[in-house]
């Protein structure tokens, strides 16, 4: 019984979701939902936070490896929270942008949470150098297209792959290394995108019927209690 | 300055691929820190001494390049410029290329833009290279800046038929009729060439579709790299050219030194320097893709 | 002082509006002038539309008027005729605004800025530079709502042709019959995985990645987990599943502890097995990272929605030594994953991972029906091609035909 | 110290930082990820709390002119959410749940039935004859390749015979996509570390200009 009520909730909001498209006067129910799901994350967010207070508070009590730095996690949250919420040194009064310049928020945001996000994203640059040294072997033919493609395509992102051919008559004009490479980005890349969107597609038409129909009902859990 | 870094880094970074290759000969693990290594130099040092390299000029930019280079002087060159601040760390060394390339032939200079962040980038275009370095250059005779108006493809609608139908004046208020440049010139059919700067909407693919194709006017462009592959099918019956990213800019660049060495010796080149530490990280990274496979077969050798 | 000071600008901003309204009136006058010069020029007014006629347009919301007139006889392509601007006015008021201008040859247009319920009338005038031929109007038009869009005919055919294949090979299944499903090595792996961290006596680490439960992606991802986790529960590994989203989060809980119950071991279940980090995709990057290299996860599992994390990620992992199984419906993100990690799931496998995993015939007959799904694309494209090529090449009257139709049955109006 | 210098060295530092993981985990590491969890999670519980409670739900509902009662059902939802954290009444949070999974599986049946599939069905009905070689060939490799690439994609039928060939096809242009994504993306990749040291060198040391 505790589970059919939420499956009779997801196979009539989805049913009348996929159906509201056909319909002009209720054209507009999947951004009401988005609307909906954005109120329903605000109160998960307080179980999320709540998992991270308790998870911390938690390591410092029982004075785990590392409950320092629990605290610090923790005084960060709280402070982050403060100047949001009460908008410290917010120029303006309470009714003012919560991130308006020189708030503490805004200011928290510049030097402490950009820095520390664009550094995290541009490790990528090392990443990317480091798998590509271990994945590009020629191990099998596979890998090899995977190799040549790749390496075309580097090779066309530097001056190199102009000098490098540019020897070839206009009319094999299509070896060049730039000219490869623009084929390779326009023809098989472009065939292979497409192949996987519309497998995509059809994957999740088949996976939105399991779910809506109640094939499919794992992620609902425990009948027994 | 800059060559001592040239030879250091070189040198560096050569040798040290040596060793890694005799490493990975010998069937030793390379440790991926050292990878680490590799590229932080590779990407640091041309950027603390400033490395260029010098670019050649791939067919889909040449394109470009001698389309504005073959035009007979005095042609007319529309330059739009479709973009806003954030784009324009990669697609504003390829205007300023066009502004120097298209007003050192001689040729006529209309600008505008279909984005309304365009306006100011315009205004400092005219500002930082037109005034300064073509102090000859008459406002109104061989340039005019006729500025934004809003409504995208409708503006294109419209101005391919007549252009003072969209536009009553240029920026400074001035009739169209009143502006010299403007004389005989009815719609975007009377230009010789013309060029959209930016990739989003709208943008280059909009000047093929509702200007360049339907008119059959010689339309080019220069977009951000992650724009250029959606646009590259457009190359070369509708687009006659483009210049994809910072790559591009800096190909059309080392184009105009090559061509106007004496003109453009000082010419400040951000698409070349900006490409320095790009291009030694993406030899770095090809390098080690060699590297990598020599080790796969040395080793799969002595398993045999 | 600060007065006086105040006093002085206030001085000159009067200045500056006096000279402002001098100049103003000056280029009043300029203009004055200029029109009378142009007086004397020879001026062309075009002859009005001939008929214009403005119908609600068909099927909204009561938001949009299509308007088509007939061509002004001056608009023979000898640019008489520049363009034409559409003017509405409420019904009644006749105080119309200008809408639009477009160019000449062009009859129609859809005016999308139009209210429900209210009345207009549309007046079309042809246009030859600034001067402008009388109006020809239309009759009153009341935009009004549908209540079915046929428009979408053709999305509701072949929708209904591709969700009618999968719910009948669900329904088809239930009757026992037995599907043959081919082998999908990352989901082979996942035994093999697991097996391994049971061996190594090490964690197992599930990212369902970084959007919430609003992406079909993470839906997918938490069935796999429901899969996984059943394994766990059987070998009592330790299960380590840090996410990014607070419903995440209340949900992976959920689908845990139904597996451990399954397995008859309720008790061994702990909600410190699925952990909130942040909500922010490299502040979660970063702790994710931390906890890799910490715990070393004998396995790694990334099935979900991914963004530029994947990379970070997938390299993290191997630095660590973890057999990794990704999965993914981000294209951008598949060439990472494929390069650096051991399996991967791609785009449509991420999908039908749980169908197969659980091995239920339902399950399974539902990737039939999107087999069949995929079958149907093909001969479509295979027929547009045929038509298309040769429409193209030799014309005649039946391919361009069916060309046409092709083209309309894949194109989404609206 | 001004208030700008500190900030500019408090920035350079948690660059560092985070870079030094990329040698191995270290304390320098682990406060900066401290830092990062605990100021993002405030941030965003910010963000949510202002956009979507106050904006979203609030304002709405208070409008004194024209109120609306739509937000109530997601507030009605949302407060459900919440029954978990009492044991008695927790399964009353499914039904959020089972909305939100109803209504995602809803939305994006239709979302990517239109984007995904009849769009790029269209956009693959090219014709082979164009006039030119190199057009109709590039045209032929993207039929074919899209063609092979959905037999890979079959799963009710063995990848045997000639049908197997055609998935093997396939799995080739599913490779050289890989290959040509990853390589093209390697640049941005590279101007994101570009706009670090740029900050570091630049605003930082003031090395360059």
């Amino acid at each position: 019984m505790k589970k059919q009520v939420p499956l009779t909730i997801t196979f009539i909001v989805g049913v009348v979701l996929v159906l509201s498209v056909f319909f002009p006067p209720v054209e507009t129910l999947g951004e009401d939902f988005s609307l909906f799901f954005d109120i329903i994350a605000v109160f998960a967010f307080f179980l999320g936070g709540g998992n991270l207070i308790r998870v911390h508070t938690d390591r410092i009590s029982k004075k785990k490896k590392d409950w320092g730095f629990s605290m610090i996690t923790i005084g960060g949250f709280l402070i982050m929270l403060a100047a949001g919420l009460f908008k410290l040194w917010n120029p303006g009064d309470i009714s003012a942008d919560v991130a308006a310049t020189g708030s503490l928020f805004q200011l928290m945001y510049d030097w402490m949470f950009n820095p520390l996000g664009a550094t995290m994203y541009s490790l990528l640059a090392f990443y990317v150098a480091s798998a590509s040294y271990r994945a590009f072997r020629a191990k099998n033919r596979d890998a090899t297209i995977l190799l040549v493609a790749a390496f075309v395509i580097l090779l066309g992102r530097t001056p190199l792959g102009m000098y490098a051919t540019e020897w070839i008559p206009e009319s094999f004009s299509l070896l060049q290394i730039p000219n490869l490479a623009i084929w390779i980005m326009t023809s098989p890349n472009l065939a292979g995108q497409r192949a996987i969107m519309i497998g995509i597609a059809l994957g999740v038409v088949s996976m939105s019927l399991r779910l809506i129909l109640g094939v499919e009902r794992t992620h609902l859990g425990t009948d027994n209690e | 300055m800059s060559s001592i870094g040239l030879i250091i880094s070189f040198l560096f970074i050569g040798l040290g691929l040596i060793w890694l290759l005799i490493l990975a000969i010998k069937g030793r693990e390379v440790d991926r820190r050292l990878i680490f290594v590799f590229i932080g130099i590779a990407v640091s040092v041309p950027l603390l001494f400033k490395i260029s390299f010098s670019e050649k000029a791939t067919p889909i930019v040449r394109d470009v390049f001698y389309k504005i280079e073959n035009l007979p002087e005095g042609s007319k060159v529309l330059l739009s410029y479709d973009y806003g601040p954030s784009m324009a760390p990669e697609v504003e060394p390829m205007s300023n290329a066009f502004v120097r390339h298209a007003l050192t032939k001689n040729h006529k200079v209309y600008f505008m833009c279909l984005w309304a962040t365009g306006q100011s980038l315009v205004a400092t275009a005219i500002d930082s290279i037109v005034k300064k370095e073509f102090p000859d250059k008459v406002n109104g005779i061989d340039y005019v800046n006729i500025g934004f108006k809003a409504g995208g493809t409708g503006v294109l609608n419209v101005i391919i038929t007549d252009f003072r139908k969209m536009y009553l004046t240029n920026v400074d208020g001035v009739n169209l009729d009143s502006v010299p440049i403007f004389n005989g010139i009815k719609s975007l059919r009377d230009m010789d060439l013309l060029v959209s700067i930016g990739g989003g909407f709208p943008g280059v693919k909009e000047w093929v579709l509702f200007a360049g194709a339907p008119g059959n006017i010689p339309t080019a462009g220069g977009c951000a790299a992650v724009s250029a592959p959606l646009l590259y099918p457009y190359y070369p019956r509708q687009l006659l050219g483009l210049l994809g990213g910072i790559k591009g800019a800096a190909e059309y660049e080392s184009e105009l030194k090559d061509v106007y060495p004496d003109r453009f010796a000082d010419m400040p080149t951000p698409g070349i320097a900006m490409m320095g530490p790009q291009t030694l990280a993406h030899l770095v990274v090809m390098a080690f893709i060699v590297i990598g496979n020599i080790a796969f077969f040395v080793t799969r050798k002595k398993k045999v | 002082m600060d007065i006086t000071k105040r006093n002085i600008k206030n001085l000159y901003c009067v200045h500056l509006i006096v000279f402002l309204f001098l100049i103003s009136s000056l280029t009043v006058f300029a203009q004055t002038e200029t029109v009378a010069e142009e007086d004397t020029t020879t001026i062309f007014i075009p002859q009005s539309p001939i008929s214009v006629t403005a119908e609600d347009y068909k099927y909204d919301r009561g938001e949009s008027v299509v308007i088509n007139w007939g061509l002004s006889p001056d608009d023979d392509g000898s640019g008489k005729v520049t363009g034409y601007e559409i003017f509405r006015s409420e019904a009644e008021q006749d105080d119309f605004i200008s809408v639009n201008v477009v160019a000449p040859g062009i009859s129609t247009f859809r005016d999308k800025s139009v209210e429900n319920n209210v009345e207009y009338i549309y007046g079309i005038a042809a246009l030859n530079g600034d001067d402008a031929s009388p109006m020809t109007l239309s009759e009153p038009v009341l935009p009004d709502t549908e209540i079915v869009n046929w428009n979408l005919l053709n999305l509701f055919f072949i929708g209904l042709l591709i969700a009618g294949s999968v719910i009948y090979f669900i329904a088809h299944a239930k009757r026992g019959k037995k599907l043959f499903i081919r082998k999908i090595a990352g989901l082979e792996a996942i035994d093999e995985a697991i097996g391994r961290a049971t061996e190594m006596g090490r964690p197992i680490l599930f990212i369902p990645g970084i959007n919430d439960m609003d992406d079909v992606q993470t839906i997918a991802g938490i069935t796999i987990l429901g899969r996984v986790a059943k394994v766990v529960a059987d070998y009592d590994i330790k299960i380590n599943m840090p996410v990014a989203r607070s419903i995440v989060m209340t949900t992976a809980r959920e689908t845990i502890k139904e597996a451990y119950v399954g397995a008859g071991r309720p008790d061994a279940y702990s909600d410190n097995m699925v952990r909130y980090i942040t909500d922010e995709q490299f502040g979660y990057v970063a702790a994710v990272d931390g906890i890799m290299v910490r715990e070393k996860p004998a396995t790694c599992f990334y099935l979900g929605a991914f963004f530029a994390e994947s990379l970070i990620l997938a390299e993290t992992g191997n630095s660590v030594g973890a057999i990794q199984i990704a999965g993914t419906a981000m294209p951008a993100q598949l060439p990472f994953f494929v390069a650096a990690c051991d399996y991967t799931l791609i785009g449509e496998e991420l999908f039908a991972a749980s169908a197969y995993l659980s091995n239920e015939p339902k399950q399974l007959g539902s990737l039939k029906g999107q087999d069949v799904g995929k079958f149907m694309a093909m001969a479509a494209i295979a027929l547009g091609v045929i038509s298309v090529t040769i429409a193209r090449a030799w014309g005649g009257s039946f391919f361009p035909w069916l060309d046409e139709f092709m083209h309309r049955l894949f194109t989404i109006t609206n | 110290m001004d208030w700008t210098t500190f900030g500019v060295w408090l920035a350079a530092v948690f660059t560092l930082g985070i870079i030094s993981f990329l040698y191995r985990d270290n304390i320098f590491y682990k406060l900066c990820e401290a830092i990062f969890v605990g100021i993002s999670a405030g941030y965003w519980l910010i963000t949510f709390f202002w956009d979507n409670l106050y904006s979203k739900f609030y304002s709405q509902v208070t409008d004194p002119v024209d109120p609306q009662w739509t937000p109530w059902i997601g507030f009605v939802l949302g407060a459900l959410m919440l029954t978990r954290l009492f044991e008695k009444i927790g399964w009353l949070s499914r039904w959020p749940l089972a909305f939100i999974i109803g209504a995602t599986a809803g939305v994006y049946m239709m979302f990517y039935f239109v984007s995904n599939a009849m769009l790029q069905v269209s956009a693959t009905i090219l014709p082979i004859y164009t006039g030119s070689i190199s057009g109709a060939i590039s045209n032929l490799f993207i039929i074919v390749g899209t063609f092979c690439g959905l037999i890979y994609f079959f799963f009710s039928k063995e990848h045997k015979g000639a049908f197997g060939g055609a998935a093997k096809i396939g799995i080739w242009f599913l490779m050289a996509t890989f290959g040509a994504s990853f390589g093209y993306t390697v640049m941005s990749r590279m101007s994101l570390m570009l706009g670090r040291l740029d900050f570091l060198f630049g605003q930082w040391l003031g090395l360059i200009k």
